[in-house]
């Protein structure tokens, strides 16, 4: 009730006055001032952000539940992923909004290089991120951990032949970025000032993808090193902490007790078997008895990363999409269409893409940072 | 307030006659809640009545537009209806209290619930008979023997999707949900026999997979699980029981009249070769028939890859119950040749 | 139009009188612009970056089960940096904050109802190990469920 | 600002209520025009022909199913193919009809002039959640055509990740999201008009009890459906790619999908049934031609549906073998539910007394609307109750308590208000007596078609069932005959409508002697519905609204 007694008192001051005969071409036709319309606006994509909140309430609940349920498997399978590229991802979103942020303070000012420069940098922010996201997941495909039914991972470590999905993810950046060089030439040769404040940031953006990229494809390579070197003490480690966890978790998780002695009393069996009686296993023989192995399967290790790809796959379409919308936002910079009077645009646009670092500010610590 | 109108209010006419400790609880508490709804709709329906005819819209009358607001009538009808459902609330919650608290020494019987039949394992390892049942749409189904006036519990699983426990005669019902364990219990009050439903939707044959519950004596029952345990010697029979037993009849025509349900039918093909989804033939021979005992999916008949798929039964089945289905199979090429 | 210079006070004017300039300044309808100034956007990012480092450090040991509440904790820090100040809900309508801070009371209803049932039925649950099953040493449903029906009654 | 233009206060002369030339139906022409339109009015006349022609698909469903069902085996469908027409009867039903019924197609055409603004806040969204909906119907149609969706519109899990029509799960799952981002849409753009674009004078409490409804519809369109989306998405998600999440052969949970789904689907049908509360509110009052009794109660009571309806969805799953504790809160939630909606029916019926009751087609739906809404509402009790609910859970009771909830309530009000404002929204005024008497023959049909099911529920009949026990079957042949009376009245009112299109005579500005803004301008309104903003008054001051025989209309004295 109190929401409703507020908007009351906040919403009733566009006192007849009668601007509406000479609207100035920003201003909607059918709202009174600039005031009423930066309102509504803003107010509405507060309203969708909610929406986007619960959205992805759905997979924290599933995340939880399942956490709740074998936290081994999270803990076990969290070690999979690069801490390194979350934490500089991390990074990189936090500079992005504030870039954002500045930029809509380059609006309300009538900044408008400035405004150009830092939508430039958000979009660029935007597109290491994903440059480093694909090489994580192209890095996981190839080790075979791949969403529920598709989980084939070896745990010994081994890589799979190179399959080059890493290549694949390239494909369409690079065909754009092409474009967008194509594009900037055009602007150069044409001498338009408009196409070069539109064509330079996107170029750039583009370009950052692969920068993203490298830099991804370095640190993979550094993790790898230091894992081939200590790799045994890491897997070590882990089952370690595996069997005093269950241990410790006795109450709770003691269906997989039980399960874990019903494996241990079990004599070795070729994989061939373990293969053969049930569609879903996916264990190397070595593995059958040893207490990994109650993880390294598609209805344990498997799940989680179904939930890692359904929770950073929605996000990084968000991503996308925030960037589509940036570039709107540079084209219509470049125009120099903002003022103090219309920012709202800017100001959204900003909001959304906060929220989107805001997932992410979650999705960090309860994914890599499981110990 | 409950043993002073128990006695009062007759057991509703709607209902099934009641057959379990539960029945007095609900059909109290429906009755009373029928009759507080009557007290509300029939005055709301007269006041409609007559509100439209006394204040119809005539020449020379014009109603008053007062009588706008009323805080006393207001309060009124706010309060008497919540301390109302706050009753029946209560009611409810603790008639439910007794249905999910299982008492000890019950009599258990574990129930697994397949795409589209019950099947029932009695506690000494015995399963359900398959018998002829009148005045339904399915000519057999599996039969329930549970002794009278004794706590019986049903610990229920589902091979593949949520099905659903209903014994409308005994006002119990509870979802059968694949990956856990679900338990109902119930008190037996009377000897008969009563119609077992799966209430949660299935698939194709969902109204068909039904039961016969059977509330006999204590003496009776003991009978009844001695039968269980035995299978017949002779594996043809023991093929036919277990055809029935094991679900296959719920897909799988057997009859000489042509193919009918889900499955493929089994009859007139042993021998020849059949065509299959993939466009291949296979000879329908022992091994084929154990190979899609023991793993449905790898040579699907032709015209059946859209077909609701069929379980595993590895696990299920001891070899010579798999030998026997086979030469209950086998047997059925033959009468179909004496058809010819 | 006449607006530009009604917002020059108004641009500049810092953020706190803002905050309270807005009930009243229905009289001119341009006052809705409120650039945060510069060292305001950066000492909050520098704040974020520090409670990033923050929760990756404090990941490096193993605090057993209040490790999750830590990282939770911190991360709902910056989280509310974030919408505090990069979304200027500090300065923005009552309505939009009330918005937002309901939705999340609708979230933690959902995931506790969500979690409150399922943890009631946890121990009903067959623990589906899809190794197992396929082995020597694989329980048939029948021995399990007599298990079962033992802990059951017994609890 | 010169009086004139002020329609509320403009003297109304003879020419000033004959049938305006210029107005939004003739504002442009080409079907452009009309493809690409931000008017809202437009809008909310092509959500009106879609839901209605959805609303018939979903009917013959229906009466497939009831004739299928007059004998209790060998109807003349398969099992199979009756799981199909169920499936699609619930799915169209529930996503394409009821949900942006109310809302969409007359909440967009009324709520900014009951609100005297030009438009809602978003115009272009408003037109992009229109063609969100058409593309969820054309994907409704393909998961119907390509291969038949058999899962049940709840598509629980694990049989809608088995089952074998994977194509239609995908196509339907699909369809469903787009759905959902359109009903969010509509329901933001509401919230934000109402909100901010509010003209001096209208207050909070000087809103129609519509809008208040439609208000409290948007805040659980924007808070649930999204769940809703993401929901299905999984779904899909696990028949692309097995993720396994609500799949028990990966140690998914089932019963998860159940929470997930219903968190929004409960609330869902308050999206549903609140609205039609609006329009009762209204149709009683303009009626009766008597303000409202208890504006602030039925105000304040919407508002407390949209809230509380979000705490009660656990009970769909009162059999799923929840833990006692989870069940008898649920339980006790439930039943906070039932006060407020008790509450409006009183407050309807306090409108009536001392009124001026002119009975005509809008007013028998809204009686028949009270009639069969508290029936709907009284049978819920026993389901709410825990002990009773294990007996009733999944039977032809719940069958018929929603129907006389969703079809009872909503369509009937439906109806109701698309009687009421016809006159409004196309200029004509339609045969009053046809009008009256396919209400009469909608109720009867309707209860004979119902009732039944109550006895059928009640014996243990469950619901979805292809074939049955013999004994149900004299009780399922009265409801399918019921159902073919009921067909035959619905069919009737839309010929009423039509009709009215060809030879209906003019409609007068005001037919009804309504108080709110939108009996304030001509019929059809123009193009911006105001030349300027409205000067607003109490919407349920009937005291100086009179009929004007020179005019054929009601006027307001001045």
């Amino acid at each position: 009730m109190t929401a409703i007694q507020e908007t009351h008192s906040t919403t009733d001051h566009h006192h007849g006055d009668d601007h509406h005969h000479d609207h100035p071409s920003w201003l909607a036709h059918h709202f009174d001032d600039a005031e009423q319309q930066y309102d509504s606006g803003k107010l509405g994509m507060w309203l969708f952000l909610v929406t986007e909140v619960l959205f992805f309430s759905g997979m924290f609940c599933a995340y939880a539940l399942y956490r709740n349920r074998n936290p081994e498997v999270f803990e076990f399978c969290s070690s999979f992923l690069n801490e390194k590229l979350g934490a500089i991802n991390t990074g990189v979103l936090l500079f992005s909004s504030l870039t954002m942020a500045w930029a809509v303070r380059a609006a309300q000012l009538r900044q408008h290089q400035l405004l150009v420069g830092m939508l430039g940098a958000t979009l660029g922010c935007a597109a290491i991120f994903l440059g480093v996201k694909s090489v994580e997941y192209s890095h996981k495909w190839e080790l075979g951990l791949l969403p529920g039914k598709f989980y084939v991972a070896q745990l010994e470590g081994h890589h799979g032949p190179h399959k080059g999905y890493l290549e694949m993810l390239c494909a369409v950046p690079a065909l754009i970025t092409f474009l967008l060089a194509a594009y900037a030439v055009y602007a150069w040769a044409t001498k338009s000032i408009f196409h070069q404040r539109v064509a330079g940031p996107l170029l750039t953006a583009g370009i950052c993808f692969f920068g993203g990229v490298l830099l991804g494809q370095f640190l993979e390579a550094q993790e790898e090193a230091s894992k081939s070197h200590g790799g045994h003490h890491e897997h070590h480690a882990v089952v370690e902490g595996h069997v005093d966890h269950d241990s410790h978790e006795h109450a709770a998780a003691s269906d997989t007790h039980t399960h874990d002695h019903g494996a241990s009393a079990v004599p070795e069996v070729s994989p061939a078997v373990a293969m053969g009686g049930s569609p879903d296993v996916y264990v190397a023989s070595e593995e059958v008895n040893t207490p990994k192995a109650e993880v390294n399967q598609r209805s344990m290790a498997g799940l989680f990363f179904s939930i890692y790809y359904c929770m950073t796959g929605v996000h990084a379409i968000h991503i996308l999409g925030g960037m589509l919308v940036i570039s709107w936002l540079i084209i219509k910079a470049a125009r120099e269409e903002f003022h103090e009077q219309y920012f709202g645009p800017v100001d959204n646009v900003g909001l959304y893409w906060h929220l989107v670092d805001f997932i992410w500010i979650y999705l960090f610590p309860l994914l890599y940072l499981i110990t | 307030m409950n043993f002073i109108l128990a006695d009062k209010v007759q057991p509703y006419a709607w209902f099934p006659d009641g057959a379990s400790s539960f029945v007095p609880q609900v059909d109290f508490l429906f009755t009373v809640i029928m009759w507080i709804c009557v007290l509300f709709f029939v005055p709301i329906v007269i006041a409609m009545g007559y509100f439209m005819w006394a204040f119809r819209e005539r020449p020379g009358y014009r109603g008053s537009p007062e009588a706008l607001h009323n805080n006393l009538i207001e309060i009124t009808w706010t309060v008497v209806p919540t301390i109302i459902v706050v009753w029946i609330f209560w009611e409810g919650a603790m008639g439910y209290l007794d249905m999910s608290r299982i008492p000890k020494g019950t009599i258990d019987v574990n129930v697994t619930a397949k795409k589209w039949q019950w099947a029932f394992k009695y506690d000494n390892g015995g399963e359900h008979e398959v018998a002829a049942v009148e005045d339904s749409v399915v000519k057999e189904l599996p039969i329930l023997v549970l002794p009278v006036d004794r706590d019986i519990k049903m610990i229920m699983r589902s091979d593949d999707v949520l099905h659903s426990f209903y014994i409308p005669a005994f006002r119990a019902k509870r979802d059968v949900v694949p990956g856990r364990y679900n338990y109902l219990w119930f008190h037996t009050t009377k000897e008969g026999t009563y119609d077992l439903f799966c209430t949660e939707y299935c698939g194709d044959n969902h109204s068909q997979m039904l039961a016969k519950v059977k509330v006999v004596s204590e003496a009776e029952y003991q009978k009844a699980l001695a039968k269980a345990i035995q299978e017949p010697e002779d594996p043809l029979e023991r093929g036919k029981l277990l055809y029935k037993r094991q679900g296959c009849s719920t897909c799988h025509n057997a009859g000489a009249e042509g193919a009918s349900g889900p499955g493929p039918s089994y009859n007139g093909s042993w021998g020849k070769k059949v065509a299959l989804e993939n466009g291949t033939e296979v000879d329908f021979d022992e091994n084929y028939v154990r190979e899609s005992i023991l793993n449905p999916q790898a040579k699907a008949r032709k015209g059946y890859g859209k077909a609701s798929p069929m379980n595993s039964y590895a696990g299920k089945l001891k070899d010579e119950q798999i030998d026997a289905l086979i030469t209950f199979i086998k047997s059925l090429e033959n009468t179909a040749a004496a058809g010819k | 139009m006449a607006h530009t210079n009604a917002h020059a006070e108004n641009a500049h004017t810092d953020s706190h009188d803002v905050h309270h300039g807005h009930g009243s300044s229905h009289g001119d309808h341009h006052g809705f612009s409120h650039p945060m100034p510069i060292w305001m956007l950066l000492s909050v990012f520098f704040a974020l970056l520090f409670l990033t480092g923050l929760t990756v450090f404090q990941a490096q040991f193993d605090l057993g089960n209040a490790e999750i509440w830590m990282s939770l904790i911190i991360a709902t820090i910056k989280a509310g940096l974030v919408i505090l100040f990069f979304m200027h809900l500090l300065w923005d309508k009552p309505l939009n904050a009330i918005v937002i801070l309901g939705s999340l009371i609708f979230v933690a209803l959902f995931l506790g109802f969500t979690l409150m049932d399922a943890e009631g039925y946890r121990e009903n649950l067959i623990f589906k190990s899809t190794i197992t099953e396929s082995q020597p040493g694989y329980k048939d449903p029948a021995t399990l469920a007599a298990e079962e029906a033992a802990a059951a009654t017994g609890k | 600002m010169s009086v004139v233009d002020r329609p509320i206060a403009s003297p109304v002369s003879p020419e000033a209520d004959s049938y305006p030339t210029h107005h939004f139906l003739n504002h442009s022409k080409g079907f452009l025009s009309w493809a690409l339109t931000l008017d809202h009015k437009r809008i909310g006349l092509m959500y009106l022909v879609g839901v209605m022609s959805s609303f018939a698909l979903g009917g013959l469903f229906a009466l497939m199913i009831r004739i299928h069902l007059w004998n209790f085996k060998d109807g003349w469908l398969s099992n199979q193919t009756y799981n199909q027409v169920f499936t699609l009867h619930g799915a169209i039903m529930v996503f394409l009809f009821i949900i942006p019924s109310v809302p969409a197609a007359l909440g967009n055409f009324l709520l900014p002039i009951m609100l005297g603004t030009k438009d809602v806040a978003f115009p272009r969204l408003n037109l992009g959640s229109f063609y969100l909906w058409v593309t969820g119907l054309v994907l409704f149609l393909t998961a119907l055509s390509v291969t038949g969706l058999d899962t049940g519109w709840t598509f629980y899990t694990p049989y809608s990740i088995e089952t074998s029509q994977g194509g239609a799960v995908l196509a339907a799952t699909f369809g469903v999201f787009v759905l959902g981002f359109s009903s969010i849409f509509t329901g933001l753009n509401f919230i934000v008009t109402i909100n901010t674009m509010r003209p001096p004078g209208m207050t909070w409490f000087r809103m129609p009890l519509f809008l208040w409804a439609v208000y409290a519809t948007s805040i659980i369109q924007v808070l649930a459906t999204p769940v809703l989306g993401i929901t299905v998405l999984l779904l899909s998600a696990e028949r692309l790619l097995g993720i396994g999440i609500f799949d028990p052969k990966l140690n998914g949970d089932p019963v998860t999908f159940q929470h997930f789904f219903w968190f929004y689907s409960h609330p869902a049908v308050y999206i549903m049934i609140l609205p039609a509360m609006g329009i009762i509110s209204e149709l009683m009052s303009v009626h009766c031609h008597k303000g409202i009794f208890g504006y602030r109660m039925i105000a304040y009571s919407s508002i407390a549906i949209a809230l509380f309806g979000f705490l009660v969805w656990g009970h769909h799953m009162f059999t799923s073998g929840m833990a006692d504790v989870t069940a008898v809160v649920f339980s006790a939630l439930t039943f906070t539910v039932s006060i407020p909606s008790a509450i409006k029916v009183f407050n309807w019926l306090g409108t009536m007394y001392q009124g001026t009751v002119s009975l005509n087609t809008p007013m028998l739906y809204a009686l028949a609307f009270i009639f069969l809404f508290t029936i709907g509402g009284l049978t819920g009790l026993p389901l709410g109750a825990l002990s009773t609910d294990m007996h009733f859970h999944d039977t032809y009771f719940v069958v018929a308590h929603f129907h006389y909830v969703m079809m009872g309530g909503t369509l009937v009000a439906f109806l109701g208000g698309v009687f009421h404002w016809w006159p409004k929204m196309t200029g004509r005024m339609f045969n009053d007596k046809l009008g009256m008497v396919s209400a009469i023959i909608v109720f009867i049909g309707f209860n004979m078609t119902f009732l039944p099911q109550f006895v059928l529920g009640s014996r243990g009949m469950p619901r979805r069932y292809a074939t049955y026990l013999p004994e149900f079957q004299p009780l399922h042949q009265l409801s399918t005959i019921g159902s073919l009376t009921l067909g035959a009245g619905l069919f009737l009112a839309l010929v009423v409508l039509l009709l009215s299109l060809v030879n209906g005579k003019k409609a007068p500005r005001n037919p009804w002697g309504g108080a709110t803004l939108e009996w304030m301008c001509s019929s059809p309104p123009p193009h911006d519905n105001f030349s300027s903003a409205p000067t607003v008054g109490d919407p349920y001051d009937f005291s100086d609204i009179e009929y004007d025989g020179r005019v054929g209309s009601y006027v307001k004295r001045s």
